[in-house]
């Protein structure tokens, strides 16, 4: 048998396999070098850019919970600056569609940022990150409240010619009606889930683990809301839909891809297995091969309810 | 590197306390002391994380079944505090684990000719040992201050001493060695000439790191901190460095810029 | 040392020590008298119970997912009278408070099951599930619209003398709103919260797990969920608080406790060990005996931030 | 009843398929053929729930080592499927898994005298084994009817073989036994006076309990479904009763009204 096709386009974003590696999980990129090949995944997306470097919160910052972990980073990154003047050099040398994720501290910087890299070569998108439920200004009010989320869009949208996914928060009543605000606002395709809020109490220093008190959580116990969630907006929107939570498999990816994700995101996984992208990809096409499919994008929202 | 390694022994040297042996691959011979390894202790989803081990001793040895040439192996010394480490004391020989190593910075071994001086609380010495047994292949004068809250805390000491390692210990309760920190047994001993190398408790590094500097003394300490990647991706696991503010942050990775700084690299309380 | 004094009460409620059994996790409390001591748990809460008899989802109705599960019951269960003819007098010769769960498939008729409890030995309080994600009239809209739960718990609260236990839906963009409403409405305790709405997928059929398509997530996977949402609840509503979600052990209820609870509930626990609910009584006790706390009162709130 | 089993032995009795003993409490004698366990694989929560098995054999054994009494044991037999199954497979003597058994209704063992017919497809052979066993030290005469794909589904036959059960086999493949279903086996010997007692996989129990209630043959089937509690709590493991309808439902929980039911009790496609 011929191999299978793995290729899938995002919005544009051609890609060589629907394994992405999800934003703060991934580093810029080079930290995994020595781990996989970096060509041989569908795109990375960088850790959340802002328009000035940001220290994020103190520590600790992160804890292991029960099938999945809390993160408490605070969107710690270099700055929309330096990441275009000593990460990106790198990664244009590597053969594998970059997107660029970012979020604003104000509505005006998420607009700042998202032209900052417009027409920049290198970056095949842009991922906007509205959900981030750790920094009291950067996320939260945008992810939740949806004609919030729709000024984002639009005014991102305005300063960028570049592919625009926009990443959904999973802590709303109806992920669907996010779903439609940003559909509506000329978002190009939804990316889902970002982490859920959670909490995690230290008993004998009757304290919260995280310095931040609440953290987002990820991991496979989050799988359920997540596949949940890809499945009811690929219903309602006609977007592309790049699902992401708790994926540590090729058979979850398939997962995701029957619910109506045509690509998907790695995460946590990538902290277990750094060669987890490459790995799920590859069991993603062994499943085809022995499955006799000849295309992964015959699976996209091949469910039947 | 990542790769599946054996375990090819695991013992309880003293309650609570493992020493693993694993085998490796042979690039890990040429790791550095203070670098460490991250350990999946199995591949469920619980516990979720890798667990992060300090080098404790690299070297290499000749299996005994036919064809099969010298083999490298490396060892952690661990203590068991919660889940991961409790799973892990339950592995025997010829079980596999999934190995990330060597990860990080290791120990800057100094000129030769200085006096090093090793000071290690609790499980703190793990890294300490593959360190002296450095130290000595380089004929270097070593001494080790070694300190627990009892005599169960106190590991290893005469592994040092067979390295040729002059040994200092002390304990909070006297059990072994000298009643006390083992600051107060290492004070006397630091002069210009020493090199420090300290691995422990957050406190005892503090006052280590304080000591050091009112002696003018090179100083350098082995960090800890929560983990998730182990490769300076996911920013879980940085700490404060000296010129850090709120204003103007400075955070380090102890994954990547670390484990091991020089103790002026960090702001210490 | 004394033994420690283990004792909360709930609204009136007064129970031997804060552990209760979860709604639909405990039968009818009959099915785990070979397992423990009825005598030895705070309180027991009975499955949902409606008017009719309910029999609820086809199956399959349960997965097990990462450090969970996912359920579609569905809600079935006998119907309020065949619970207080067959049901009820094995509970009165127990010696442990029986918290009434119910629900309606309209506002009538939450109305009606409450009624119908009223006034009745025997059973010591009811618990209003306005959450359940399964039914699509039973819950989802009750629990996640703070006009309609304050109209269900009102009219319920007409219709009982007895302590109103409301409990809420982690599926809602902001927990403290609804929180709010139900207390304003007349709610005498909170419970949360109930189960995350997820899915599980089979690859090799192409078709969901569940018969239902979705369920409800439950089980360790949530705790961080369900901590961040007493800890929020805690501190915004001064209704006592049971907490719900992911307790396994009696380290686990007291962190629940930490957060602002005065009680919790114990669910998928007892499926794993059926005698988890009095373990877990059990372990709390040990704690605090080592630690020397004379009363477990002392740890509600007592979470430093 | 709840209580910790000491694994005694766990062999592969064909690829995929494991044979394991384990110590239980004095009550487990007075169980009965058909009745179930629920094994907890760890005390981690991966995987978080029970795993039911049918009791394979109950019996009594010596330790060898003194001071210790008759002990009684059971057994089950199974097939890795996915997780917990492999993790099952990887126990070894001396481990403890908790167990809750025993559970469910067990078989009706009927009148003496008649001709007991017991048809097992694949690891649906396991509660029949401890059945046979009951069955002949009643005197019975017992003919086993067994199933699988090939070969290496067909497991114990000289086990029923000794009890004194004539034996029959049919496989998908022909490789043992008959070639084709063993429904087409076993329908020449169904005649009044004979009891089928069937366990396996929902098409052949499907087809066994309409090739019964064609003969008029009384006939149980042991079910399986999901299962959370095990003690009928939960609700999550019901089957559809006959009489079930859209409008007038009727489910009965496998745990607890079955395993094994009378197959006019069910509802069959
Ligand atoms: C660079 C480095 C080197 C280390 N070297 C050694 C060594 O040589 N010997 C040794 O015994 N221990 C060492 N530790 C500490 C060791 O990693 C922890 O004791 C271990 O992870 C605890 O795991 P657990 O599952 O038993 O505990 P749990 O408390 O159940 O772990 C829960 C989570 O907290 C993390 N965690 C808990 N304690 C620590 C800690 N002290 N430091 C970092 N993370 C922690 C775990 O990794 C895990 O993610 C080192 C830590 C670091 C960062
Ligand atoms: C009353 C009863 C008796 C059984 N007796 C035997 C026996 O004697 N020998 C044997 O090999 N198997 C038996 N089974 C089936 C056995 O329980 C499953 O094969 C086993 O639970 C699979 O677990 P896993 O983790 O390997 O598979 P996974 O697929 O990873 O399990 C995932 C979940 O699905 C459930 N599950 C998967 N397959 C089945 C199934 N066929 N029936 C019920 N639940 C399932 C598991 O319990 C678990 O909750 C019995 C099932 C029931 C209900
Ligand atoms: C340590 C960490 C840092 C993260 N940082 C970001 C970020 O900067 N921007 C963002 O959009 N998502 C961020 N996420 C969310 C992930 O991209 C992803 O949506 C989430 O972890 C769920 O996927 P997973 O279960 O595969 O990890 C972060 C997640 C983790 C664990
Ligand atoms: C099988 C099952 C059935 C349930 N049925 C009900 C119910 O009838 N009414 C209700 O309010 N909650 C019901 N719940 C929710 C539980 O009471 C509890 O809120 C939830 O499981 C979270 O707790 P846990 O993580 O300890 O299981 C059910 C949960 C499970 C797993
Ligand atoms: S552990 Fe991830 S950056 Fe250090
Ligand atoms: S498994 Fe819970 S009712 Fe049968």
């Amino acid at each position: 048998m011929q191999r299978p096709d793995m290729s899938v386009a995002i919005a544009g974003i051609e890609m060589r396999n629907p394994v992405m590696t999800a934003s703060g999980t991934f580093g810029y990129g080079a930290e995994f070098a020595d781990y996989l090949d970096l060509e041989s995944i569908g795109a990375m997306i960088t850790k959340g850019l802002s328009l000035k470097p940001k220290a994020g919160n103190p520590t600790p910052r992160i804890v292991e919970t029960s099938g999945g972990m809390l993160n408490a980073i605070g969107l710690q990154n270099v700055g929309i600056d330096a990441f275009i003047e000593q990460k990106l050099p790198y990664l244009k040398n590597v053969n594998t569609p970059v997107i660029a994720n970012l979020y604003g501290n104000t509505l005006e910087e998420y607009g700042e940022v998202a032209s900052r890299l417009d027409g920049l070569a290198g970056v095949a998108g842009i991922e906007v990150n509205i959900s981030c439920p750790n920094v009291k200004q950067g996320g939260i009010v945008f992810g939740t409240d949806p004609s919030a989320a729709q000024e984002v869009v639009s005014l991102v949208k305005k300063n960028t010619s570049k592919p625009l996914i926009v990443k959904l928060s999973p802590n709303v009543t109806d992920v669907v009606v996010m779903a439609k605000a940003c559909a509506d606002a000329g978002a190009d395709a939804l990316s889902l889930i970002n982490t859920l809020t959670g909490m995690a109490i230290d008993l004998e220093r009757r304290r919260p683990v995280l310095a931040n008190v609440t953290g987002g959580l990820s991991g496979p116990a989050i799988k359920p809301v997540a596949l949940r969630m890809v499945w009811q907006v690929a219903k309602a929107v006609s977007l592309p839909i790049i699902g992401i939570g708790g994926i540590m498999t090729g058979r979850d990816a398939l997962e995701f891809m029957l619910a109506g994700a045509t690509a998907v995101q790695v995460g946590t996984a990538s902290f277990l297995d750094p060669s987890a992208a490459q790995r799920i990809a590859r069991e993603m096409e062994e499943y085809l091969v022995e499955h006799g499919i000849a295309s992964v994008r015959s699976l996209i929202g091949a469910l039947e309810v | 590197m990542q790769f599946k390694a054996m375990v090819l022994s695991n013992v309880e040297l003293s309650p609570g306390y493992f020493r693993m042996r694993m085998t490796a691959p042979q690039e890990l011979a040429s790791s550095a002391p203070g670098q460490f390894l991250m350990l999946k202790v199995n591949d469920a989803i619980d516990p979720l994380l890798r667990r992060p081990f300090g080098l404790f001793d690299v070297g290499s040895f000749l299996p005994e079944y036919a064809g099969c040439g010298a083999q490298v192996y490396c060892e952690i010394l661990y203590k068991v505090v919660g889940k991961g480490t409790k799973l892990l004391s339950a592995l025997h020989h010829g079980d596999l684990v999934d190995l990330l190593a060597p990860l990080g910075k290791g120990f800057d071994l100094g000129p030769a000719g200085e006096e090093k001086v090793l000071v290690g609380g609790g499980v703190g010495l793990a890294p300490l040992y593959y360190l002296a047994k450095e130290l000595k292949n380089r004929g270097e004068k070593v001494r080790l201050f070694a300190g627990g809250r009892n005599r169960d805390d106190i590991l290893c000491i005469t592994e040092f001493e067979r390295l040729g390692v002059e040994t200092y210990v002390a304990t909070d309760d006297g059990t072994l060695g000298e009643r006390g920190f083992v600051t107060q047994v290492l004070e006397p001993h630091l002069a210009p000439g020493t090199r420090i190398f300290a691995c422990g408790p957050t406190p005892m590094l503090n006052a280590v790191a304080k000591m050091a500097q009112k002696s003018g003394v090179p100083c350098q300490v082995s960090m800890e901190a929560y983990m998730a990647c182990g490769v300076g991706a996911c920013l879980g696991c940085v700490m404060k460095g000296a010129n850090h503010t709120e204003e103007t942050p400075d955070y380090r990775c102890v994954c990547k810029d670390g484990p091991v700084f020089d103790s002026f690299e960090l702001q210490w309380s």
